[in-house]
């Protein structure tokens, strides 16, 4: 009965780690997208301010 | 005790007249009246008949983990499977690899190599990003699964389970292929052998994609029940039977035309091709009780 | 004993699920920074496109 209960524990903690683990995957994506993102802002702006400097 | 004679004769009459499955569906459902659900059972159960269509999907989910042992929790754990599901589906929109015009099988793809870590930034994708056999699954799941998050997770538990379980047994299966044949019809391997045929083989498509994309999903179906219970030998059994059924065809053929033709093989006669292989593995391997 | 072992459970439960909680509250921040930050680069690029035009 015990081992019973603390199996079905079991079972219900896996699957909400599981899907606990997939937010920290999403963080991760999400932060390295958001990272090349403002590099490219900044690559973007720097590129800017040439042609305004230039005209 | 002594046996229900009237019990004998009914399945008797029900195994001529080809309604064993009644039998069949009653003892299922005792099974998944127990709480817990006893694994080893329904493993042996649809190691050894084809699984009522009525409760296939369930089955599957509860084999594959997507569904914990106890009945009790099922409600909480579908919850938690769905939520997961849409987080990851809403992330993947929100970096845009998603739309609405996005096909399920592609969407499937990107959430499963996200959840893998095996994503790679929109800019970088490449040709090798695009995982063939898993969309083949992926596009034969989804004719037999409506519901996208039942169909999701079914795909990304039966690749992760066939990958994890017979992922160092896959290579071997070629050469078990050969072994097997060389008992059933050594001539046509011989043939096969002599005319270049056999190192043309559509392999991959036949063991790593566990034939999605070269049978119809009825057919298919009840290879993967085996498969997802826990025997990957059921695929060397199947291409032996494509090779039976087609024999004489193919002792004329070239590497070439052979390969062409196996991997696009007619879709009318699969439903006895495939009973066919799973008695010939019951045959050579035993009618499973606890067997892999 | 049993009483226990199910308070525990639904304690690890319950840890699980604010975990969940306070990961998606950082997923749905790091979503909509990444909403804003489109849009901006968006902007910008049809910005360019009329500087080159206007010069």
């Amino acid at each position: 009965f015990l081992e019973d209960v603390k199996l079905q524990a079991k079972g219900e903690l896996s699957a909400c780690e599981s899907r606990y683990q997939a937010q920290r995957r999403i963080t991760q994506a999400l932060q390295s997208e958001l990272l090349q993102l403002y590099a490219q802002l900044e690559l973007d702006a720097s590129g800017h301010t040439t042609t305004t400097a230039g005209g | 005790m002594a046996e229900d004679p009237q019990r004998n004769f009914r399945s008797a009459y029900y195994e001529k007249v080809g309604f064993r499955g009644v039998e069949e569906k009653k003892s299922l459902e005792i099974l998944l009246k127990d709480n817990p659900l006893d694994l080893e059972k329904l493993s042996t159960f649809s190691q050894r008949f084809p699984l009522p269509s009525m409760y296939r999907l369930h089955v599957w989910k509860v084999l594959l983990g997507i569904l914990p042992p106890h009945c009790d929790s099922h409600c909480l754990v579908t919850r938690y499977r769905a939520e997961q599901y849409e987080d990851v589906r809403d992330a993947l929109t929100a970096m845009r690899f998603a739309g609405g015009a996005t096909p399920t099988t592609d969407l499937h793809l990107r959430m499963f190599q996200l959840e893998n870590r095996q994503l790679r930034r929109r800019r970088e994708l490449t040709a090798e990003d695009v995982d063939e056999d898993f969309l083949a699954i992926s596009r034969s799941m989804e004719e037999i699964v409506d519901d996208p998050v039942d169909c999701y997770w079914l795909v990304k538990c039966f690749v992760s389970q066939f990958h994890n379980k017979f992922g160092d047994s896959i290579p071997h299966l070629p050469k078990s292929l050969e072994h097997f044949l060389s008992q059933e019809d050594p001539r046509l391997l011989a043939q096969l052998r002599a005319s270049g045929c056999l190192a043309a083989l559509p392999y991959s498509v036949w063991f790593k994609r566990c034939f999605a994309g070269c049978l119809p999903e009825t057919s298919l179906q009840r290879i993967w029940d085996k498969v997802i219970s826990g025997s990957c030998k059921i695929l060397v059994f199947v291409a032996m039977e494509i090779l039976l059924s087609y024999k004489i065809k193919l002792m004329g053929m070239k590497p070439e035309g052979a390969a062409d033709f196996l991997s696009n093989i007619p879709q009318d006669n699969t439903d006895a091709m495939v009973t066919k292989a799973i008695d010939l593995w019951h045959k050579h391997c035993g009618t499973p009780m606890h067997s892999v």
